[in-house]
C-alpha cells in the first residue's frame, strides 16, 4: 500500500533510523521506545474521508494521511495498525494509551493544543466555499444572509460562528455577512442532501479536494471564490497519556521536517490531490 | 317451514306451544374426529330440555352448533323462521355470516364461564347488544337491563363491574344479558359448574323460576336433581347421538337404554 | 429487628400490635433503600468530581442550551409515538386479517422495518425519498421514521394484546348478534388496549433514548446538543453526563405516571 | 372460491372432501401470501434501481467488505446477550429480593441504565473508564456496555417471567419441604425461562441492530463498514441499502430458529 | 411433649394410634379481619378428619395454617414431635423458617388446583423432593414413586408430562407425590373441587382407600356422601371456630348446633 514509501530517498531513511536510535538510548520508558520494542506504532484514522483516508473493498487503508503514517513509521523503523476510533474521542485527547498517534488531518486549533501535542502542520487543507447550481450563486458575498451546510464539529462550522482559532496564529477571511449555518453529521451528507435533490441551504464549505470529488461524483455545486483559510494539519499526541512521549514527538517531528525537505509531502499531496502541492499555503 | 315436525318420544307437556326451534341431522367432525354423529331436536315454545350425557359425549359441540359458535359439518337448525345450512367452509361467505347472526338474535346463549365484559358494568352488559344490535334507545335498553335484573335478584349491582361480583352473581348477570334480547330461545351450557356449591343455589333459582314462568330453554347439565325439577324433556346423549329421550322421570328414573342406565349408575354413586 | 419481641411487647389487641410493627419494619425498609440509592447517587457524583468531570462552569453555560432540547425530544417522541400507535393498530388488524392480500402487506412492513436498523431508516426518509420527490423537513422527516419503525415493533404487540383477550369474550359478543366490527370496536379493543398498556410505556421510554439518532439529519434534540456544547471545548464526556441525567429524570418521570396508570387500569381489570 | 360447492361436489366421506378443500384453501392462500411479498420485494428494487440507488459495481466491489462485518456483529451480540442473561437472573432476584440493600442497587441499575442512552453508554466505558483507571480494549468496552444495557432491560423482562409463574408452584415445593433456593432453581427458573424465551428473542433482534452504535469505539461492524465504503464516493444510500438488506436477513435467520424454538416449548407448555 | 391432648368429642374409633398433630388456640388475621379465632385440633395415627363449613368460614385457611403456607398470628403446631410457633413477622426469621421446613417435611400436601410441576414427568414430580430434599438416590426414589403412582393407578402414565393427564389423573399424580415423601398426615383442601363429575370418582376412590389403609388425613371438602363414608370424625366450621365436631353419623345425621343443622339443610336443599 501507499506508493508514498517507495518515492522517498533511502539515504533520509537510514538518517531517520540513526536519529531515532539515539532517542532510544534515552529514557526506555518513553513511548518511543515502547513502539520500537513492539515493532508496531498505532495510528488513528477515520477512513471517512477521502483522499485522506478510506478503505479499500478488501478493508485496507489508503490515502494521502495513510501514506504519510507509512513513511513515518518506516522512518522510525516500525510498521503502522490503524486504529479507528470516533473523531470526538480522539480530538478531546484522554486516549488512554489506546493509540499512540493520530495522523488524521487535524487541524491544529488552540483548544485542541491543551489536550494535545502537535507537530509542525505536514499539509494545509484550504478551505473551499461551493453553492449549490441551483441558487446560482457565483461569488463569496453572494451567500450573504443565506444558509451554509458544514459538517458537525468541524473548522469549517467553527469559523462559520466566528470561533476559530487556528493554532498556527494563521489568518481567515470574513464570514460572509448574514450567512446561517446548517450542520450535518458529516461533510458528505451536505453534499448527499444536494445530491439528492434537497435544497436546504445554498452554500457548502468543506475542503477543497473534499469538493472536487463530490463535483466529479455529480453533486449539482459550483465552487464560489477563493479559499477562505487554510487549516494547519498536524500530526498528534494525548498530551497525558501515561507513558512519557517527548522523546516519540521529537522524533516525529524531526521526521515531518526531513518529509518537507526532502519533497517526500509534496510527492504524496500531488499524488493524492489531482497534482497540488498543499504542503504550503498557496 | 322446511321441517317436518319430530315426533319427541312421550307425550308433550299441555303448556307447550309450537316449534321454534329445528336441528336437523347435525353433524361434526373435528378433523377426523366424528363428534356429532346426525342429531335431530325440535323444541317448542315454553318448553325446557335438558341435555345429560358423560364427558366428551358431545352435548357443548351440539349446543354451540345451535347457534352456530361451532359450525356444524352437515346439516341445518332453524329458529323462529330463521333458517341457516352448515357450511364447513364458510367463513369468508358474507350471506352465510349474515344468515347465522340472525339466527343468533333469537337464541340467547349462557356460558359456563359467564364470559362477561370486564369493562362494562353490569348494566352496559345488559345494554350493549339490545342497543346497538338491536337499535334501542338508551332509555329502554335501561329500563329492560333493570327488569331483567330485577328479576335476577341483582337490581342493586347494576352499577358494578363484573370483578366485584361473585361468581353467583355473574353467572345471573349473564342471564340478564341474554334476557336483554328477548331471544326466543335460551341456550345453556353447565351455567352452574364454575361456581362452588354455596353459589349454585342461586342460579339454579333464577333457572327454575324462568323455567315455570315458560321460558323456552336448552340446558346442558350435570345437576340432576334439577333436571328432575324443572326439566319438560331430557335428552341422554352418548358418542354424537341421542340415545334417550323423554320426561324426566321416565329417563332418570326408568331408563330404557342400558347406556343411560349405566350411566346414571355411575352417576348416582359419586354424588 | 427480631420478630419474636413484636407479639410479647406493647399494649392493645395482637392486630394493631402486628400492624405497628409491621408499618415500622416497612418504614425502615424504605429508609434503607433510599438511602442505597442516595449512597449510589452521591457515589457516582464523587467518582465523576474526582475525576474531573463535573466542571461547575461548564454545566453553568451550557446546561440550558442542552435543556433547549429537551422540548424537542419530547416533540418528536410524543408525535411519533401517536404515528405509532396509529400504525400498530392497522398493522395490528393486518395481522390478524384471514385476507392474503393485507396479511401479506402488514407482515412484510413488520419485517422490513425490524429488520433493519432505525439509522438507515432515518437516513433513507431524509436523503432517499428525495429521490422519488417525496421532500421533508428534518422534523417531519424524523417523526415519519420513528413512527414507522416503533410502529413495526409495536404492531405485534398490539397484535398480542388482541390474541391474548380471551377468546369466550368475542364468542360471548357474537352469541349477542354483534357484527364483527362491533365486536372488535367495542368489546376486544378496549381490553387489548389496557393490557397493551406497559408495553407501549416501554416503547415510549425507549424511544426517548431512540430520538437521539435523528440527530443524524440535523434536528437538535438532547444528545445531539450535548455533543455541540462539549465537543469544541473537548468536554464530551462532562456534556454526554448532562445529557444521561436529563433523560434519567425524563424516564423517572414517564414511568411514575405510567406506573399509576397501570396500577388504576389493574384496579378494575381484575376478571 | 364459493364454498357452497365443496360438499356437493367431489367424491369420498365428507370429512376427506372438507380436509382437501381447506388444504386447497390453505395453499392458495399462502400462495398469494408469498406473492404479495415478491411484488412487494421486486416493487422495491424496482424503484431504487430507477433512482439510480442499484449499483451493481457498487454492490460487486463492496459487498465483502461489509459482509465482513457480520461477523462482527455477531460476535458482539451474541457474547453480549449471554453477559445480559447473566446479568439480568442477577438483576431479577434483586429486584424480587427482600433485602432492601440488595434490592435497592438492582433498582437503582435498572433505573440508571435503562433512563440513559446507549451511545453515552458505550462512549462512558470507553472513554470514561480509563478515567479511573479501567482501560479496556474496544471489543470487550462494546460487549461490556450492550450486557450492562441489555441486562436491565431484560431484569424487567425475567422479573415478569418469575412473577408469572403460578403461586401455587412456589407453594407446592415448598408444601414439600423444598429450602427456598432449591423451589426457585428446580421450580420456579425452569418455568420462568420458558415464559420469557419469546421476549428475550426479541431483545437479540434488537440487539442485532443496536449493536451498530458500538462503531463509536471504532469497532467496524455491518454499518460502520457500510458508511465508510459509500461516504467517500457519495453512495451512502447504496451502501446503507446492503447493510439493511444484511441485517434484515440476520433478523429473519434469527426469528426462524425463534419461532420454532417457541413452538417447541409451547407443545409441553400447556398446563 | 408439649400439649396436653385434647379430649375429642364422642369415642374414638379403634384402629387409631397416638396423637400426630396438635394445634393450638390457632388464630389468623388478614389485615383487620379476623379470619380463625382459636381453633384447636388433635389428629390420631390412622385417623381420617374431615372438615366442612360454609364458604368463607375459614377452613382452607385453617388447613393451610397447619403447614405454614399461611403464617397463622397466634398458637402453635406440632407434627410428629416437630413444633413451630406462631411468627407473624418471621418472614426473614431463619430459625423459624427452618423449623418450619422440617415440620412440612411431615406434613403432605394436595391442592384443590393440583399444582403439579408443569416442566416434570409424573414420575419426575413424585422423585423431585425426596431425592433432593430426603436425600434418597435415584434408584430409590423412582422405585417409591413407581410404588404410590401404581396405589393411585398410574403406573402406565410415569413418563408423562401434566399436560398430558386429565384432570383426575393430574389429581391423583398430585396425592402420589406427596405420598412419596411419607409424611406422618397427609392434608387434602378439596382435592375434588376443580374437577368434573366424571373425574370426582377416581380421586374420590384413592383417598377412600387411603384411609381405609390407616392414612392420616385431614381433608376440608363438600363432598357430604365421601365424609360420611369415609370420615372417622367430622368438624364444622363457622365463622373461624369449630362449632361441633364427633363423628360422621351424629355430625352430619344428627346435628346439635343450630348452625350445623342450617347449614346441613341449605346443603342438601342444592344437591
Ligand atoms: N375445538 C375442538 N377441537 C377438537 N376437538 C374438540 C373440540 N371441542 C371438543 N372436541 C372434542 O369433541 C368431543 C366432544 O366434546 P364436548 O365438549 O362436546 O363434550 P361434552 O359432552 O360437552 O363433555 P363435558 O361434559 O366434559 O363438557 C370430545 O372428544 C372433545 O375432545
Ligand atoms: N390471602 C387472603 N387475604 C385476605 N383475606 C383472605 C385471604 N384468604 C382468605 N381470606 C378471607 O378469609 C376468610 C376465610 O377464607 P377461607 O378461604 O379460609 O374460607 P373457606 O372456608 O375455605 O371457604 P371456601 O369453602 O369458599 O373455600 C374469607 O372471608 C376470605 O375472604
Ligand atoms: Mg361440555
Ligand atoms: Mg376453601
Amino acid at each position: 500500500q501507499g506508493g508514498g514509501g517507495s518515492a522517498s530517498p533511502t539515504a533520509t531513511t537510514g538518517s531517520a533510523t540513526s536519529g531515532a536510535a539515539s532517542g532510544s538510548a534515552g529514557n526506555p520508558n518513553d513511548l518511543l521506545a515502547k513502539i520500537k520494542q513492539a515493532g508496531v506504532i498505532r495510528v488513528s484514522t477515520d477512513p471517512n474521508y477521502a483522499p485522506q483516508s478510506f478503505q479499500k473493498p478488501d478493508g485496507t487503508f489508503e490515502g494521502f494521511d495513510i501514506d504519510v503514517a507509512n513513511e513515518v513509521a518506516k522512518r522510525l523503523g516500525v510498521t503502522v495498525k490503524f486504529i479507528t476510533p470516533d473523531f470526538s474521542a480522539v480530538q478531546s485527547g484522554g486516549w488512554a494509551a489506546r493509540w499512540d498517534m493520530s495522523v488524521g488531518s487535524m487541524t491544529i486549533t488552540e483548544p485542541r493544543k491543551k489536550v494535545l501535542d502537535f507537530t509542525e502542520p505536514y499539509y494545509f487543507t484550504p478551505a473551499q466555499m461551493s453553492a449549490s447550481k441551483k441558487s446560482g450563486i457565483t461569488t463569496l458575498d453572494g451567500l450573504a444572509g443565506k444558509k451554509i451546510c458544514v459538517g458537525e464539529q468541524t473548522t469549517y462550522q467553527f469559523w462559520l460562528e466566528g470561533t476559530l482559532k487556528l493554532g498556527d496564529g494563521s489568518s481567515t477571511a470574513p464570514v460572509p455577512q448574514g450567512a446561517k449555518v446548517t450542520t450535518l453529521k458529516t461533510d458528505q451528507d451536505c453534499a448527499q442532501s444536494l445530491k439528492s435533490g434537497r435544497s436546504d441551504f445554498e452554500g457548502w464549505l468543506s475542503s477543497s479536494s473534499t469538493v472536487d470529488d463530490a463535483i466529479k461524483a455529480g453533486t449539482p455545486v459550483v465552487k464560489v471564490g477563493t479559499p477562505v483559510f487554510y487549516e494547519p494539519l498536524g500530526v498528534a499526541f494525548d498530551n497525558k497519556g501515561a507513558p512519557p512521549h517527548s522523546e516519540l514527538l521529537a522524533a516525529v517531528k524531526k521526521i515531518i521536517q526531513e518529509m518537507h525537505a526532502d519533497g517526500t509531502l509534496t510527492t504524496l499531496s500531488k499524488k493524492w490531490f489531482n497534482g497540488a502541492d498543499l504542503t504550503t499555503k498557496s | 317451514m322446511t321441517g317436518n315436525d319430530l315426533q319427541p318420544a312421550g307425550s308433550l307437556p299441555p303448556h307447550v306451544g309450537d316449534v321454534v326451534l329445528r336441528a336437523r341431522e347435525i353433524e361434526k367432525y373435528f378433523g377426523h374426529n366424528h363428534v356429532l354423529r346426525g342429531v335431530n331436536l325440535d323444541v317448542r315454545q315454553r318448553e325446557a330440555v335438558m341435555i345429560i350425557g358423560r364427558s366428551g359425549s358431545g352435548k357443548t359441540t351440539f349446543l354451540r352448533c345451535l347457534n352456530f359458535l361451532e359450525e356444524p359439518t352437515v346439516g341445518w337448525v332453524e329458529i323462529d323462521g330463521v333458517r341457516a345450512d352448515a357450511n364447513p367452509l364458510g367463513a369468508r361467505d358474507r350471506g352465510h355470516r349474515e344468515r347465522v347472526r340472525r339466527l343468533r338474535l333469537n337464541a340467547g346463549m349462557v356460558f359456563q364461564e359467564f364470559n362477561l365484559f370486564p369493562h362494562m358494568t353490569a348494566l352496559g352488559n345488559c345494554t350493549e347488544a339490545p342497543m346497538r344490535v338491536r337499535g334501542l334507545d338508551r332509555r329502554r335498553a335501561e329500563e329492560l337491563a333493570d327488569r331483567f335484573l330485577a328479576k335476577v335478584g341483582l337490581a342493586d349491582k347494576r352499577n358494578e363491574y363484573p370483578s366485584r361480583l361473585s361468581g353467583g352473581q355473574k353467572q345471573r348477570v349473564a342471564i340478564a344479558r341474554a334476557l336483554c334480547m328477548e331471544p326466543r330461545v335460551l341456550l345453556f351450557d353447565e351455567p352452574t359448574s364454575a361456581l362452588d356449591p354455596e353459589l349454585i343455589g342461586e342460579v339454579l333459582q333464577v333457572m327454575e323460576e324462568l323455567a315455570h314462568e315458560g321460558a323456552t330453554m336448552i340446558v346442558v347439565t350435570h345437576e340432576m336433581h334439577f333436571a328432575r325439577e324443572a326439566a319438560d324433556r331430557v335428552i341422554f346423549m352418548e358418542e354424537g347421538i341421542v340415545c334417550e329421550e323423554g320426561p324426566p322421570e321416565q329417563v332418570l328414573n326408568a331408563p330404557e337404554d342400558e347406556r343411560t342406565r349405566r350411566f346414571l349408575r355411575r352417576f348416582l354413586n359419586v354424588e | 429487628m427480631t420478630s419474636a419481641e413484636i407479639p410479647a411487647s406493647g399494649s392493645g389487641p395482637i392486630v394493631e400490635r402486628i400492624a405497628a410493627a409491621r408499618r415500622t419494619a416497612r418504614r425502615l425498609w424504605r429508609l434503607e433503600f433510599a438511602l442505597v440509592w442516595l449512597a449510589l447517587v452521591l457515589g457516582i457524583v464523587w467518582v465523576l468530581a474526582a475525576t474531573g468531570n463535573v466542571d461547575l462552569e461548564f454545566v453553568q453555560t451550557w446546561t440550558p442550551f442542552i435543556l433547549g432540547g429537551v422540548g424537542f425530544t419530547l416533540l418528536v417522541c410524543v408525535s411519533s409515538i401517536i404515528g405509532a400507535v396509529v400504525l400498530a393498530l392497522l398493522g395490528a388488524l393486518g395481522r390478524l386479517s384471514a385476507n392474503p392480500l393485507i396479511n401479506g402487506l402488514a407482515s412484510f412492513y413488520v419485517s422490513l422495518v425490524r429488520g433493519t436498523p432505525l439509522l438507515v431508516q432515518i437516513y433513507f426518509v431524509y436523503y432517499g425519498l428525495p429521490q422519488v420527490g417525496i421532500i421533508l423537513d428534518a422534523l417531519p422527516a424524523g417523526i415519519l421514521a420513528l413512527s414507522f419503525n416503533y410502529g413495526a415493533y409495536m404492531t405485534e404487540i398490539f397484535r398480542a394484546g388482541i390474541q391474548a383477550v380471551p377468546r369466550g369474550q368475542q364468542e360471548a359478543a357474537e352469541a349477542l348478534g354483534m357484527p364483527s366490527r362491533l365486536v372488535f370496536r367495542r368489546v376486544i379493543l378496549p381490553q387489548a388496549f389496557r393490557i397493551v398498556i406497559p408495553a407501549i410505556g416501554n416503547e415510549f421510554i425507549a424511544m426517548i433514548k431512540d430520538s437521539s439518532l435523528v440527530s443524524i439529519i440535523g434536528l437538535q434534540e438532547i444528545l445531539w446538543r450535548a455533543g455541540t456544547a462539549g465537543r469544541p471545548i473537548l468536554k464530551t464526556i462532562p456534556a454526554f453526563l448532562i445529557a444521561a441525567l436529563f433523560y434519567w429524570v425524563l424516564t423517572i418521570i414517564f414511568s411514575f405516571f405510567q406506573e399509576r396508570l397501570e396500577r388504576r387500569l389493574a384496579r378494575s381489570d381484575v376478571r
